[in-house]
């Protein structure tokens, strides 16, 4: 299900073209909007869509195996932290679904140097950040010598 | 050209922002507060590798917290998995460390589904968990951000650069911007290759437009080993690539449906499969290979083929015996929505309502790579605490070049890593790297201004033979004097199918036809000097074409080396049809001269330090 | 849009102008001199059709003259090659008329190769010879021009006309030229479709820009079939087809190697393999039919699949042991630089002169003809003084739709025509539609002016389609609202391949698969409603697509309703995997009904007029 | 091997669109020469190549198996009715080959109207034109009676 772009939509941002982890979303130098310039590289994964301010994205089915008619529509919503979905099917039967994407605020998570700053003599030691608290468990495992063969 | 040349300094540089190199960032920043970690990536880190669109389990979690499993289990199963052949104190490792991981993802939002009896995660399987993972990689990339002194996006790295005068010791990487065609000269340090794994190295069952539908995501194109290889770095069990059975067509995971939603297999008639196969597979891999459990992921690809290959295909999964209800639909779609939403397009389109229709099931074209149940990579050092002392030679997942540390898909031996133990891994070798900056303080590597001027032409070279090339012909796609990179990757894709056991031969390769592929891939390794790049997209494509050409001939290598059939389901040597563990219980590895072209191969012990239950 | 309708007025109208079109006209001209004979042909007709690049051999031909062979012989011959089913009746008709056309050919100007020793033409086989045939097409074509009122090159036509009251008389053809974009309605007493047999119904094995190098003519587009089973014409045999033993991806044919040249194939070991499989086919086709002379081709591929199938391939044909003299060298290469260029090009471009290495054989992709060792195509009346009364309805070569002939790949049943014997069945036919149209004077067949009005939209609906459907896309090739030919040819080459015995399984089938596939089949049926067109030439394609598609739809009822597995080698049906003479002893039939869409299978007989010896 | 055209030897006559038999050989509307426009339809027939008045058209092994450095160039000569043919190996090998096209001069064959108008009754016969003659026997055979089963 490559990409493609509605041309009264687009407003030829580029939030697509940023995103695209194939590089495939491009924009058109005459109408200065964006397409799929390689549909066998794309996989689908609706990070463009998800990320079109504009929702100008959507996909239709692989060529090769996908009978036409149908659409799988999608809104990210990072302010509530939910996306939804909206499957039509061929036949015209439609599926909806919400999910939770995220707990926190974007932007919350705690940077690794915020962290109090670790003794020197613990980079000699096989824990790993945060640890062992982070394992909730009271120790890092090791391998009984006895387990050695 | 206006093209213009950076230099970026750091103390590590990090080669990929997917799981691997995130956890590297994170890992190294904490450990390494002052030191610079640049970490450079093709695309954008926000939605960047193998999870991309998302996950909707994480599949290495041990749940030490409530005592569910503990490391060593762990072990047996991987290596119960692999057919015996794992590195055991790798593995161990991650297995470890691999719930602190998960618990911070948590903390940092990642939504983590409950059991409502029990108030533990909810599990998918014995080792797997379920999650609300469209945002996972987002969330990650996040925590990555914070971490790196600086993160460039859209670099394509195409070589790694060693010490002007010591060849096995780490300095740097360059590689080119896809947005403004500069050359990029990256010093560093350390240097930890979390570039990921390999589609497209086999023909896809997809035509046209459709092979963008791989598995594995069309942007793992084998960097990490296309870049490590021609260091000279030992890789192992390249030859260990992994077919997976998916639902058909949209290439959607089974895990979920198997472990967590009950759902049984069947072929066209109704009839189970599986056991029908366990006697001629006792034959073929021996009575103790058998007994692994769960069922050894090759094995139960082996009972697959066989039943479509003696046409009782399509293989279907009952889907509508286990959708009763409102919330196990809702798991069944999501597992797809986070992760393959192609399969949700194929039901769409296909008007099929799992809630009342059974699946096609399939085993896929080939993939090589090192996190799932398979363990293609390079050799590395192990823990120290850990690993046998000929599995160890000073830091942690460093390779057998000096400073050159990997992660995920890079690193061998150590299969069902998944995300978490990817990114797990990246923490260790980020750690690792840290100490070995500090270590080696004073005694910087240097860089070799010759090699880096003769890697920029060859680097831009396909942009000039397009240039020269084009002007040659009227228009299309058709020259004598260039090879377009999907060119070149369709004929990489042929000939790994029909001579190297693709999905066109049911996974059969013998010496003659491996013998016969090599021959092939040698001419198109000379051609890909005359690749042509219309721009520097196809520029990326053309450098992505080479790392996949190295992998694949590294797999031609060590499947031939091999004699023997260790893993069925996955590729048969069929004039060695056998597992044979009197001379094979070992790794097979190989080591690269980019100067001659040669290979050297040998085998690796592998040491069993946990014992069998 | 400026588009004008033309029309056309002709006695007989032949439609496509390859071997079977040209001896048509030929022969309609020699005994309708005084009526309007026009051709028309999609392509330009000095270069059309199968024979577009030339031959080196034409496979059939008796030499009575020198007492060489009887049409009986034969008889027994295409009989015991096609596994006991064939038009015994067609087939004794050709045999008998062949020898005068190919020294007619001769006379015109081609090129025989002769035995320096016994003055006679040189023998490939004992039903081939040799000719240097680059110009076979160019020949042929001087001699049709000469022979019709007029031809009308590059007009695809798209649909027979029928009379206005009685569906089952013809009255003509619509169709469009791919130059201006006319409309062509051609209004005719007898039609004689000579259209050509069908590549690319499945999955090629090449890939991409390699898809063009299909054994059969990528413009091999179906039509024959496309355009006749939407008038109801009784089809026949359209599960028979065929697979290939060919030159590994140059697809150069094999007969000349190991006929004249007297080389050998064998597995990667060097071994001879075909002996090996006697007992196994034994069983799944009883003794009777192992000991045809010579052994039937169908199971001459059954031993090289089985042997790939087991691991030892690569199949290597031996040129090395028989290119001793320059004769023989030029004789091989002629064999391919006359008709298979493309497999020259292998040996240049993979440094491999025959003269010193052995050449890969592998078996093709299937292909549905019905004049190469393989027999679809429709339900014909056969020669007054030879056909059993059931296969005698009037005029030779005429179909169950009144004046509508066939000649060619077109004619089912009668399999081993080849070039010869498909001008020949041009020629049949062409003096019987003479016949039909003088004993018919006066009763002439009126058109349905609403049909072809709707025909015109139909026809023209793709170009609207894409006008349309585009501006609602930036750019690229995806769109919600058309699909585009190449997208549809795909889709259908990977069903037939998957669910319908392509290579990728083996050549295997069975009834769930098959149902899966018509399933698929008939939701891409849907979808050509949508197909959009952005110029003629697409255009073009888009109407080869129908004709492919509705060809598929035939191949995959007929394989459902055969339930055996008469062809091995060809395909197999693994739920019915051997040979059922107690039952399907007879040909498969199916008539469409065109308005419901729905196929009326049955068994039509089996009359052996010819005794075995 | 699908065609590529010299665009310095190109002049956009015409001849290889009129001749190809895949419609795929097209003048480039900018720079008025010809070009292939779908090499996944072009069957290396070779028609177009020796069409060419300007030896402009050349082909260039199939991707997705010919390894680059190959040339199999032709020369038909209608004049003499042979056809040149001259294959150079990807490592450098020459070969050459002459063959005979035709044996007569081109536009010489008789047409059938121009043979004496056959009886009208011989339609209903099962002979062909020029039969029994052409057979060269001295009849057309037919199938006894004894062997109709
Ligand atoms: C594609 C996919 C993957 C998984 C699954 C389903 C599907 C459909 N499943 S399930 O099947 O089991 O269902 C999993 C699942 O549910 N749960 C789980 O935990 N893991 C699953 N994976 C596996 C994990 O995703 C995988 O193990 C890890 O991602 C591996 O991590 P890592 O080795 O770091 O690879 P990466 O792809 O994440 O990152 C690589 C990065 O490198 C970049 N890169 C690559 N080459 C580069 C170059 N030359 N220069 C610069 N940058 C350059 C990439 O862009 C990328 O960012
Ligand atoms: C492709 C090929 C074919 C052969 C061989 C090798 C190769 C590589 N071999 S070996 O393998 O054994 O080596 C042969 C050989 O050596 N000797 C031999 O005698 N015959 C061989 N064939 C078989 C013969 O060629 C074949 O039997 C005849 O050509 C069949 O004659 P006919 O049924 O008339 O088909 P055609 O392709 O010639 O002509 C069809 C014409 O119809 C046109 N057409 C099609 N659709 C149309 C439409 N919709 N509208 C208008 N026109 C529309 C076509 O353009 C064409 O002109
Ligand atoms: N039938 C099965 N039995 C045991 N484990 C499985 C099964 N199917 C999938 N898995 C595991 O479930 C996880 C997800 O699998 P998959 O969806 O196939 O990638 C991986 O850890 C697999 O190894
Ligand atoms: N091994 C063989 N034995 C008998 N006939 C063959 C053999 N190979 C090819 N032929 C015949 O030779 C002719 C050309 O074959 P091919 O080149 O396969 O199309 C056809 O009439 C084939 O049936
Ligand atoms: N001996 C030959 N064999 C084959 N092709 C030839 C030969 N001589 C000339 N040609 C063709 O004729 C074209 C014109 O020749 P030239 O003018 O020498 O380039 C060449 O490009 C070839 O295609
Ligand atoms: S993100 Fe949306 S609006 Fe912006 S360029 Fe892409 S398609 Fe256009
Ligand atoms: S769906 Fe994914 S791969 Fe396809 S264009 Fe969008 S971002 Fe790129
Ligand atoms: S025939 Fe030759 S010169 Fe004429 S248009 Fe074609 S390529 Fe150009
Ligand atoms: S080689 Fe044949 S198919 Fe290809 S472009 Fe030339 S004439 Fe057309
Ligand atoms: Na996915």
């Amino acid at each position: 299900m490559p990409t493609y772009v509605d041309m009264t939509r687009c407003d030829g941002c580029g939030e697509c073209v940023d995103i695209c982890p194939s590089d495939i979303m491009h924009i058109d130098p005459v109408y200065r909007r964006s397409y799929n310039i390689e549909p066998n590289f794309c996989w689908e994964c609706y990070s463009c869509v998800k990320a079109c301010p504009q929702h100008a994205i959507d996909v239709r089915g692989y060529s090769d195996f996908a009978p036409l008619g149908h659409k799988v529509r999608v809104l990210r919503d990072r302010q509530n932290n939910r996306i939804y979905w909206k499957i039509r099917y061929r036949d015209g039967r439609v599926k909806e679904f919400t999910f939770p994407i995220r707990t926190t605020p974007w932007g919350s998570i705690k940077p690794p140097s915020e962290y109090e700053r670790p003794d020197a003599s613990a980079l000699n030691s096989p824990l790993l950040a945060h640890e062992p608290e982070a394992l909730k468990v009271d120790a890092l495992p090791v391998l009984p010598r006895s387990e050695k063969v | 050209m206006a093209r213009r040349t950076r230099f970026v300094d750091s103390d590590i540089l990090i080669i990929g922002g997917g799981f691997g190199g995130c956890g590297a960032a994170y890992e190294s920043r904490y450990w390494g507060r002052d030191l610079k970690i640049v970490l450079v990536e093709k695309a954008n880190i926000e939605r960047s590798g193998a999870v991309a669109h998302g996950l909707s389990a994480i599949n290495c979690y041990m749940g030490m917290r409530w005592n569910e499993n503990q490391p060593e289990d762990f072990v047996r199963y991987a290596r119960g998995d692999l057919m015996g052949l794992v590195r055991e104190d790798l593995i161990f490792d991650i297995a470890r460390h691999v719930d602190s991981t998960v618990h911070k993802f948590e903390e940092w939002g990642l939504p983590i589904m409950k059991n409502p009896q029990t108030g533990r995660y909810l599990r998918e399987g014995k080792w797997q968990i379920m999650i609300h993972g469209e945002s996972y990689k987002p969330i990650i990339a996040e925590a990555a951000r914070k971490a790196a002194s600086e993160v460039y996006n859209r670099i394509m790295v195409t070589h790694l650069l060693t010490d002007q005068t010591d060849p096995n010791r780490i300095a740097g990487a360059v590689g080119f911007s896809v947005r403004s065609g500069d050359f990029y000269v990256f010093r560093a340090k350390a240097v930890i290759v979390a570039a990921g794994g390999a589609s497209h190295i086999y023909r896809p069952r997809a035509i046209g437009e459709g092979t963008g539908r791989t598995w594995y995501a069309p942007w793992s194109s084998a960097s990490a080993y296309g870049l490590l290889i021609p260091t000279g770095a030992k890789m192992i069990q390249m030859e260990n690539r992994i077919v997976l059975a998916r639902f058909k067509d949209g290439y959607g995971p089974v895990g979920a449906w198997f472990l967590l939603l009950k759902s049984q297999a069947t072929n066209a008639y109704g009839e189970s499969y599986e056991a029908k196969y366990l006697d001629q597979l006792r034959e073929m891999v021996g009575e103790k290979y058998i007994q692994s459990q769960p069922f050894p992921t090759c094995l139960r690809n082996h009972a697959m083929i066989e039943e479509m290959k003696a046409g009782r295909g399509p293989i279907y999964m009952h889907t509508q015996h286990v959708l009763d209800t409102k919330e196990k639909e809702e798991i069944g779609w999501e597992d797809f929505l986070d992760m393959t939403i192609g399969q949700a397009v194929v039901w769409a389109s296909q008007n099929i309502d799992p809630k009342e229709r059974p699946s096609e099931l399939i085993t896929s074209e080939p993939y090589v790579m090192g996190s799932h149940a398979t363990c293609s990579g390079a050799w590395a050092s192990g823990p120290e605490d850990v690993a046998p002392s000929d599995y160890h030679w000073g830091y942690n997942r460093m390779t057998t070049v000096q400073g050159l540390f990997g992660a995920g898909d890079t690193i061998g031996g150590s299969a069902h890593k998944f995300s978490s133990g990817s990114f797990t891994e990246g923490r260790l070798a980020g750690k690792a790297a840290v100490k070995y900056v500090l270590d080696r303080k004073g005694d910087e590597p240097r860089l070799d201004e010759i090699r880096i001027k003769k890697l920029e032409q060859t680097i831009f070279k396909p942009l000039e033979n397009y240039r020269v090339g084009r002007n040659e012909i009227v228009a299309g796609t058709v020259a004598p004097g260039y090879l377009l990179p999907l060119h070149g990757l369709q004929r990489l894709e042929k000939l790994m199918d029909e001579y190297v056991g693709g999905y066109s031969t049911f996974y059969v390769t013998n010496e003659p036809l491996l013998n016969r592929g090599l021959e092939l891939l040698t001419m198109l390794k000379e051609d890909l000097e005359h690749l042509g790049a219309e721009d520097l997209h196809q520029l990326q494509r053309a450098w992505e074409l080479h790392h996949r050409v190295l992998t694949a001939e590294a797999v031609i290598r060590h499947t031939l080396f091999r004699q023997e059939t260790r893993w069925p389901g996955y590729y048969y040597r069929a004039d060695y049809p056998k597992l044979n563990d009197a001379e094979w219980h070992v790794f097979v590895a190989s080591q690269y001269d980019a100067n001659t072209g040669e290979w050297h191969m040998s085998k690796l012990p592998v040491h069993h330090i946990v014992e069998q239950k």
